[in-house]
């Protein structure tokens, strides 16, 4: 309970204080909710908290299982990252009493988190709803904290769109207590059965989480609303906020109504994951602004995060479970929330350094900037799921599931997406590492606190590969890793590398342009036929009409799909 | 006659429907606004049917649904005044207020 | 007899829907928008809840409809480059068919609901006892659930940030809304000198009897915030600069003293948010008694709209 | 008794729904304003005979309160459309 008020309590306190002081609040609240949150992790899960006194169906409980435990232990590292990480860009003008961004960044910062422990906690779904709401409301005003135009549109979007996102998820909610008269998981969990009223339920919830976690193809407001926050900013909505929906999907399916979800439904939403893998990768190795490109990885990489669920299903009791699938999504989220954050702030620190993020135009950015753009590679190393990443232990739990599950086709998915996510690293890495002959003067000096910061984050996103083997006990990584895996590791980095030639706008000269090669020439230009068709797409793909619509037949589809099981 | 639960029960589902329409073609952001407030009402209606459903104990309707609805209705209020700010901002800033497909957030990158 | 009123409310609240999505002029839509948050009062009472008509028109009808009347008067200008945005037939065409789709959906749940309906109700009369108060919905939102009110409050705090973070940084700190001229021979001016000493007392009074009867907290916030407002829009009063301590101080009591009551908790009676025998009825007064004013402040300021004017 | 007020609230009703064209056809916004107006207090009525009905004292309250805000929204219109000219107060906040 503590971890939950403490951010909230911290965030009031923020506001009454204003000025300098929200700055230090914040601070203070975020290493002391670290504190609390490890404690509670080390004293271990399935704890339940009645909140009142009052046991549901009337009260509502907290629950602390191992899931909500790691992810809340995840989520506080995050946030002191990123809080350190923003000590230099969000600090309040000497000679101001208080300045408007540092001040709003600060509070929502603080009420982003408590949301996100409540989320993961909470008990009941309408709590969850208003944590999701709450989260909503945070998550609006980061987008358009620049004020320009541009981000108040896509701000506005967001907010639409998010907000059709949660009259679904309340619709499925209040049917489902229509039919089973409590909103405990819980209690639900052992009452549910299928019938027509729960399948609407269950698909108009998942539809709307999914609207809200912009998994495609929902993802319109995705975008332009990461790429034009601040970088601080960028990073919370990218690496944290988009946790808070996916986890509810989670704990929609696997603990309210295992038994009512089928394969089908399952292996939709997996399908939709891999269409966000395949053509968000492929949008992004074509964007010309780095961080345009870093928001359509994670449009990407959330499709990852959905590919657990065919594979979770229990072959034998035709039921979704909890087993090592399961643990490889929750590994993959943690994984991606550090290194999407790290990522995000070190195209933050080149944006600041340089004064703009054209990916044609980073040349010289290497020595300038040694520390961000080793962040970036190491990041980039994450998100591939190259050993020792916490990605790769995913990958090989999720392969293990695969195997033994024999949907040998999402193995192909997740190692088409791994070849696709190293091609634009490397393609910005090319970039990057170009000489110039002058070295670049950074515009403004960059804050090495923040360099650490995000190198700190950046790390801990392979190191979760260590902690992860350790604590489930793989025992993959300590001197397993033979040289087969690091001949693999440069398949997928030499395969990236081709692929960037063929699919990418501009080439670097350290591929020498794309014509030097004569017989490369008309696959070069099949793939930017491919590329232009993707990208065409995803353009008519993010228009309202086409959004909006695209989301009632999600609705349908899914509907169908938990009929068909 | 249909007993009044089932009644505005399916007055709900229309007015969702109605308001999803909306939501989808009216391009003014304003319109989107007025839609999910349909949307909600239909939401909160089907809710109060609910509740209505299950008056016992001497009361009319069930309390926990209505309670939950007065929740409900204050959070879409602050969603409503948070958008409409929102709107009112993008007006002072921009010509257009549509959202219909989003400009690049920045500038195109100049040709080298 | 009753029958035939339900229908024709149910009737009239399709139609005011339905004229709200095919009106041309923004302004004509906002101003069913006002009617139908009314026409929902009524069904509220007809479906028996008599607290949520009175949120519906506080809250619902009331600040929204006025929220939007302001608001679609201001966007005036933008009305042309939108329609002009209509999609084509075949979006029209789609749209229809997956809401009407959706609307066939939500009917077969509705006839499928089970018989008899589950509810809470028994469990919340025998439990009303502990609580001491007498009206279920405000026992449901301070003692069973009491975390959803406490969160609630953050999400209206939230909007407020929100909407104030919408401020051009210049004038940060300074006045939300344009600064309202008085004009004491107005009929305007008139009003807003006799209406919000009524509606004061009205507030107050649908505030206190939302321990027994239907009100509370959140109704008679609205009712002060919308009469405060008028004597904003009147001139005669104007809204603080959003940087004085003790605004930030007002807005955020209310939630911090039902954290600590709620902390307080912990120790006399095992739980957060756990009231101690026979104190419940007094705890839960206090929370009330603290967050009307905040509630009261905050919805006004999120009414009053971003900061314009610097605070000189 | 109850019956009759019952039919009597229909009656209002009906009476309102009228109202209701008006606001459909217009033609200013002022018009449109009053009509609404006619359906608040042709609503109000209605919930007092409803609440007579139905022995609910509360309901009450409920008309008292939409009476309030139905006061509130018309000035907010009234202001909105007298000094709600954007480019008025827009122009010197333009960075």
């Amino acid at each position: 309970m503590a971890a939950v008020m403490a951010p909230f309590v911290g965030a009031l306190a923020a506001f009454a204080l204003g000025g300098r002081n929200a700055q230090r609040v914040a601070m203070l609240t975020i290493l002391a909710g670290l504190g609390i949150v490890a404690a509670a992790a080390h004293s271990g899960g399935g704890l339940v908290y009645l909140l009142g006194g009052w046991a549901p169906p009337l009260g509502i409980a907290l629950r602390a299982d191992g899931l909500a435990l790691a992810m809340m232990l995840a989520v506080a590292v995050v946030v002191l990252g990123i809080g350190v990480y923003a000590c230099a860009g969000f600090k309040t003008p000497p000679g101001e009493r208080e300045a408007r961004a540092p001040f709003v960044f600060w509070i929502l910062l603080l009420a982003i988190w408590g949301s996100l422990n409540l989320v993961f906690v909470s008990g009941d779904l309408f709590t969850l709803y208003v944590a999701l709401e709450l989260l909503t409301f945070a998550a609006v005003p980061l987008v358009a904290l620049d004020g320009s135009a541009e981000t108040l549109r896509s701000a506005l979007r967001y907010m639409l769109y998010a907000l059709a996102g949660s009259v679904f998820y309340l619709l499925g909610t209040m049917l489902t207590y229509g039919v089973y008269g409590t909103l405990d998981i819980t209690l639900l969990g052992a009452r549910v059965a299928a019938n027509p009223v729960t399948v609407t339920a269950v698909a108009l919830m998942t539809v709307g989480l999914l609207a809200k976690t912009a998994l495609f193809p929902l993802h319109l407001w995705l975008p332009p609303a990461h790429a034009g926050a601040p970088p601080a900013a960028s990073a919370v909505l990218s690496g944290l906020v988009i946790k808070g929906s996916w986890f509810l999907v989670i704990r929609v399916w696997f603990d309210v109504f295992p038994g009512v979800v089928t394969m089908p439904s399952a292996q939709l939403l997996a399908g939709l994951g891999a269409a966000a893998i395949i053509v968000a990768n492929v949008v992004a190795l074509r964007q010309e602004r780095l961080k345009l490109l870093v928001a359509y990885s994670t449009v990407a990489q959330i499709g990852y995060l959905f590919l657990m669920f065919p594979l979770a299903f229990d072959a034998g009791a035709a039921e979704i479970g909890r087993g090592g699938a399961l643990t490889g999504g929750l590994l993959q989220a943690i994984s991606h929330a550090t290194a999407k954050a790290a990522m995000f702030m070190a195209a933050g620190l080149a944006y600041g350094a340089l004064g703009h993020d054209r990916i044609a135009a980073l040349a010289g950015v290497a020595r300038a900037l040694p520390l961000t753009v080793l962040t970036f590679a190491l990041a980039g190393v994450a998100l591939m799921g190259l050993p020792p990443s916490g990605a790769y232990v995913a990958k090989k739990l999720f392969f293990d599931a695969a195997g033994s599950s024999g949907q040998w086709w999402w193995e192909l998915v997740l190692d088409t997406g791994g070849l696709l996510t190293a091609s634009y690293v490397v393609l910005v890495l090319a970039h990057a590492l170009v000489r110039t002959d002058a070295p670049i003067a950074p515009r403004k000096p960059v804050p090495r606190i923040a360099e650490l910061a995000a190198l700190a984050l950046a790390i801990a996103s392979l190191a979760l590969g260590f902690v992860a083997d350790g604590a489930l006990g793989l025992d993959a990584l300590w001197g397993k890793l033979t040289l087969s895996d690091l001949w693999s590791a440069v398949l997928v980095l030499a395969g990236g590398a081709a692929i960037a030639a063929a699919f990418a706008r501009d080439l670097p000269q350290i591929f020498g342009g794309a014509g030097r090669f004569a017989f490369g020439r008309p696959l070069r230009a099949a793939a930017v036929a491919v590329g232009g068709a993707f990208a065409g797409a995803d353009g008519i793909l993010r228009r309202w009409p086409v959004a909006s619509l695209a989301l009632l037949a999600a609705a349908f589809a899914f509907g169908a799909a938990l009929l068909a099981g | 006659m249909m007993d009044t639960a089932t009644l505005f029960g399916l007055c709900a589902a229309a007015l969702v429907g109605l308001g999803l329409y909306a939501f989808i073609v009216n391009p003014q952001p304003l319109r989107k606004i007025i839609a999910f407030n349909v949307i909600g009402s239909g939401v909160f209606v089907l809710v109060g049917a609910v509740a209505y459903r299950g008056g016992a104990a001497g009361w009319g309707g069930d309390p926990v649904p209505q309670a939950l609805l007065i929740t409900g209705l204050v959070v879409a209020f602050c969603a409503s005044a948070l958008a409409i700010a929102l709107l009112q901002r993008l007006a002072r800033e921009a010509e257009s207020v549509t959202l219909a497909s989003d400009a690049p957030a920045a500038p195109p990158a100049t040709p080298e | 007899m009753s029958e035939a009123l339900n229908a024709g409310l149910a009737l009239f609240v399709l139609a005011l829907a339905a004229w709200m999505v095919v009106a041309r002029d923004t302004f004509a839509a906002v101003v069913g928008f006002v009617a139908y948050g009314l026409l929902l009062t009524l069904v509220w009472v007809q479906l028996h809840g008599v607290d949520v008509a009175l949120t519906e028109g506080a809250i619902g009808g009331g600040l929204t409809g006025a929220m939007l009347v302001a608001a679609a008067a201001r966007l005036r200008r933008t009305e042309a480059a939108a329609r002009a945005e209509r999609p084509g037939w075949p979006t029209r065409a789609a749209a229809a068919l997956l809401a009407g789709g959706v609307t066939a959906a939500l009917a077969v749940a509705v006839l499928a609901l089970p018989v008899p309906a589950p509810s809470l109700a028994p469990e919340t009369a025998a439990n009303m006892g502990a609580t001491g108060v007498g009206n279920p919905i405000t026992g449901v939102l301070l003692a069973f659930r009491a975390v959803d009110t406490l969160l609630e409050t953050t999400v209206v705090l939230l909007a407020l940030i929100g909407v104030w973070s919408l401020a051009p940084d210049r004038v940060w700190g300074g006045r939300p809304g344009p600064r309202h001229r008085a004009d004491p021979n107005e009929t305007l001016a008139y009003l807003a000198r006799v209406l919000p000493p009524i509606g004061l007392v009205v507030g107050v009074y649908i505030f206190w009897v939302g321990a027994d009867l239907p009100g509370g907290k959140f109704q008679g916030a609205s009712i002060i915030a919308a009469m405060w407002l008028l004597a904003v829009m009147a001139g005669l009063s104007d809204a603080p600069p959003i940087s004085r301590g003790w605004l930030r101080l007002a807005l955020v009591g209310g939630p911090l003293v039902f954290i600590a009551i709620g902390a307080a908790g912990v120790a006399t009676a095992g739980a957060f948010l756990a009231y101690p025998d026979g104190l419940a009825k007094l705890l839960i007064k206090a929370i009330e008694w603290a967050l009307l004013p905040s509630l009261a402040l905050t919805l006004a300021l999120i009414l009053a709209g971003v900061p314009e004017r610097p605070a000189r | 008794m109850a019956e009759f007020l019952l039919a009597a609230a229909l009656f209002v009703l009906a009476m309102v729904a009228l109202g209701f064209v008006r606001i459909l056809r217009g033609p200013g916004d002022a018009d449109r304003m009053m009509a609404a107006q006619l359906i608040g207090t042709g609503g109000i009525g209605a919930l007092l005979l409803i609440g007579a009905a139905m022995g609910v004292g509360p309901v009450v309250d409920v008309a008292l309160t939409l009476a309030l805000l139905a006061a509130f929204a018309s000035v907010a219109f009234f202001k909105a459309v007298t000094d709600g000219q954007p480019d008025d107060t827009g122009a010197a906040e333009r960075e």
